[in-house]
């Protein structure tokens, strides 16, 4: 039941920050078109998120609730991959400023949507009923999110000098942060032999054909990995998260015993 | 002229004109003026909203938040159509926006300074907003009417969410009744104002009417909304900040205090709180956007040259 | 004793404000002797807040603290101008995104130097022993801070084409804030009958001559001013100051019980 | 030749070489090498704990820790200048650290993730540096030497206030007493690989010490640092997280397990969780302050000029 749990947690926190994440666009789009698209994909993801911490909540029972799991765990107890925290630019410290970069954008919530189509797509036979009724909605809508961010990103990659070199950079910068898809966390390990997770590694071979089979036709290069990979999804995070949760829940915070 | 003569008949007859039909060019100008404007006030209105929603305080109202600002973009982008069908494309309208030409609705050039400024927003500024727009909806310009009760159908939806979400925050905390009074204290005059000068002092006002583009004067549309908000503020448990406001049973209606109309102007002009920052934003937003519509742009012609290659 | 310590919370206010923003550039200044210049003047900004607070905490009496005051009062209760308060960046509404612009840090900090000289000066005679004393060791440090950013405003107006335009930009839009300056508040009002603080009015023609011959040093023009006079000292804030106590303060908050 | 004899007898009389002396060009390399790489470590380290200023949850410790980072940044300063007396420029440094050929101290390449990061830097990162550096203030190089000095004194105090704040915080809620665990399960290990690799695997430990700029060889300067920090761990209620860790009676030391040299390694590589954004994060700030140098550049050029001029 607990790794159960940790597992559903991994799913809401990956919708959740990603959902913050996109909804920053809100407002400053590059076109207003891009402004309500972005707008939906973080409704989904927002959507997605109360639906499995609703349902985390009711396994692990007592006063746990949506919004408490949302807005009072701390930073290393979010299970979502260090990808998703990450701003939407190159590689800097939490505390640079610097501008939001649309091909980041686009690169992330491709790499992700075109991970989570599939990943939905098996939920959608979990043994969990709950989860596997929540997978099927969000396939609908991951679906979507997949198209828009591919066909974005075939545009920026193959469009003006200045978007390719943009779309390059984002792609060097993001992909090594994948490399956290196919590791296995015990909680995911625990997932998958009782039938309630899928088994990510697994679905490698036809992510790699689909981002490369992307790439190519958005004449951009797959950069090779080496490194460090990343561990958000056990707890580790990037120095990113501290700043994005205590925006996300400083109000709520501010006021323990309010009902919004 | 035997066109003249038919528009004029038609609007008497309270019809519809279509883009298609002749109309006076001062009558598609002040069309364009008005749609144009309302458009941008639905864009920069996004901002003041927009600044809460990364910090909204539940999941449940954070979708909410996101889903009424989405809302309001997609009014802006309706709205761009419809003023499109007159001939003015919507780079031009932009353009108007971002020199400081084309004015947008003042009200969004005040600060959101707590979370209940955005239940405040949805009762009181849509709910102003939506005693403005209900009328057009008879709009004599059929695109503009019929993107106006698309528009009024989801303010009304987004004015029941904001007051609703003050009524909850009214049952709540002590801190939380005081952020909706404080939030109520800062928007009440400026809403007011958003029906327009008095009548008296309203330049645009007769043509307008005869043309069908408005109907109801802005002091009648001011009155009918303070009698409207005065009861559902007593609802709420919230003092309205004005020491004038009370019943008149001779008039039927509520008396209510003086405006400051020099504070109005003077936003209006430019020198309101936020006017810098709100404008800079869009602008910002919209040269940032380049690259990505100029690569958009440069794709779509690389796949029409292909297209026309492969046909070849 | 209510208005005292109202017009102690506005000086203590303004200087923890301000030592937050330019504490911002620390690890990210110019070169590095900025990066120590900077980190120079906030200590000593959060030095001066300190001691207010403290002073301003024994006037409340009860549980009041330093930290007390710093960390667990809402936005709208801050006394600071909201000249200190904004970003390092020219206008653009809170949760945009834009890079830190030194030129609006040094204007900044020459506008506010320039008046507490002269502030400072006066406080040492004020009738408050405390605030006098503190007003004599703030008035070293600001000299300090006045002498900094006048020496790089006319090194940035005078410089290059690209860092007088800068320096333009930022003086155009940071001086109308000044004006808050001018108008007296009901504490400043009871602080200057009390005979504990300064009628800051009545310093506009020196700090005028001040920033006039700067600015003509600078080869910058002064710019008009119409329009809406900030009123942050009175606790009605710019949509910024939310953003800034809240990662100021959010970690103080969620563990309101510790010592630290 | 006699100039070498002349090094060669001052080295061996554990004398100082100063920047007019004579040196080999070997010597002088190293130096170079070894000092800008110090410099380098002590400006990127502004980074960790710069990420926690704006968050600092008291007003004393806000100011320990800015007052903290901007010793780092003086410590930069004043060993850039050691290593210019060798005939290196600052810029020529800076360009090595932002092209990435130079080297700065790994350890600078994980992240701080909670407030108790601040106070574990202090007690072991600092406490380890101050292992690795207080023989550096015997070092054969004078400039070098006296820079060290100071250095290590202002980081003595830094390592003290460290620990102090982790006192503080371990006698504190549970909450508190967890960052603390958490920080000290992240940076142990860590730190131990500050002292380099085992003294078998290293290559520029015999010529350093002939040359007496290393005093002490890697593994005898970690044993000092564990055997100095295990008494300091129980004070303070920590768990050191390495089961193998314990007292051996026989070696009159404490034994410790494996360190993971691979991670090291690869962290040294460039491959550690920050060290991209570690190195983008200074070329940023150089980049976008080339503005402001130019501009004192150009000031300075008009100032001379106009001396010039009036001296005419």
């Amino acid at each position: 039941m607990s790794t159960l749990n940790d597992y559903l947690l991994h799913l809401a926190d990956n919708a959740v920050v990603l959902g913050q994440r996109n909804a920053e666009w809100c407002g400053h789009g590059p076109v207003l078109e891009e402004d309500l698209a972005l707008a939906n994909v973080s409704l989904d993801h927002i959507g997605q998120a109360r639906l499995l911490y609703q349902h985390a909540a009711a396994v692990i029972g007592g006063d746990a609730s949506e919004d408490k799991l949302a807005y009072f765990r701390e930073p290393h107890e979010f299970r979502n991959y260090t990808l998703l925290e990450l701003p939407h630019r190159g590689p800097l410290v939490g505390y640079a400023a610097a501008d939001r970069d649309y091909a980041t954008t686009i690169v992330r919530n491709f790499l992700y949507s075109a991970l989570m189509v599939m990943v939905w797509d098996k939920l959608q036979s979990s043994s969990d009923e709950t989860l596997a009724a929540i997978a099927a909605k969000s396939l609908k809508e991951t679906s979507y999110h997949l198209h828009h961010a591919r066909d974005w990103l075939i545009r920026l990659g193959d469009g003006t000098e200045e978007s390719h070199a943009r779309a390059q950079a984002a792609v060097n910068h993001l992909l090594p942060y994948t490399e956290e898809f196919w590791t296995s966390s015990e909680a995911e390990r625990a997932a998958v032999a009782a039938g309630v997770g899928v088994d990510v590694p697994a679905l490698r071979a036809d992510w790699d054909a689909l981002v490369n089979e992307t790439l190519a036709e958005a004449t951009l290069t797959r950069p090779d990995f080496q490194g460090y990979i990343t561990e958000g999804k056990v707890g580790l995070h990037s120095e990113h998260l501290s700043f994005l949760l205590g925006e996300m829940q400083g109000l709520a915070r501010a006021h323990p015993n309010a009902s919004w | 002229s035997e066109q003249e003569a038919a528009f004029e008949a038609r609007i008497a007859a309270d019809g519809r004109i279509e883009p298609q039909d002749w109309m006076p060019a001062a009558y598609r100008k002040t069309l364009v003026r008005q749609i144009s404007q309302h458009a941008h006030s639905e864009i920069v209105g996004m901002l003041p909203e927009g600044n809460w929603i990364s910090r909204a305080p539940s999941l449940k109202r954070k979708a909410i938040l996101i889903a009424k600002v989405q809302d309001e973009g997609g009014h802006g982008l309706y709205l761009y159509s419809a003023a499109e069908t007159l001939g003015t494309g919507r780079d031009e309208m932009l353009e108007g926006l971002h020199s400081g030409k084309a004015k947008y609705s003042s009200i969004f050039n005040y600060p959101t300074l707590n979370w209940a400024d955005v239940g405040v927003i949805g009762w009181l500024v849509d709910g102003a907003a939506i005693m403005n727009q209900v009328p057009l909806c008879r709009c004599s310009y059929g695109p503009y009417a019929r993107a106006m009760i698309r528009v009024c159908k989801e303010e009304s939806f987004h004015q029941r969410q904001g007051y609703e979400a003050l009524l909850v925050m009214m049952k709540g905390t002590e801190e939380q009744k005081a952020m909706v009074q404080d939030a109520v204290n800062r928007y009440w005059w400026k809403c007011l104002a958003m029906f327009g000068p008095p009548d008296a002092d309203s330049p645009h006002s007769a043509q307008g009417m005869r043309w069908g583009i408005k109907r109801i004067s802005n002091d009648d549309l001011r009155q009918k909304f303070i009698d409207a908000t005065v009861p559902q503020a007593k609802v709420l448990g919230v003092t309205l900040p004005d020491p004038d406001l009370k019943w008149n049973e001779a008039r039927g209606h509520y008396d209510y205090g003086q405006i400051d109309w020099d504070e109005f102007w003077n936003t209006v002009a430019g020198n309101g709180p936020c006017n810098k920052e709100r404008l800079a934003t869009r602008v910002k937003a919209h040269n940032d956007g380049q690259w990505v519509r100029d690569a958009a742009l440069a794709y779509a012609h690389k796949q029409q040259e292909r297209a026309i290659k492969e046909a070849a």
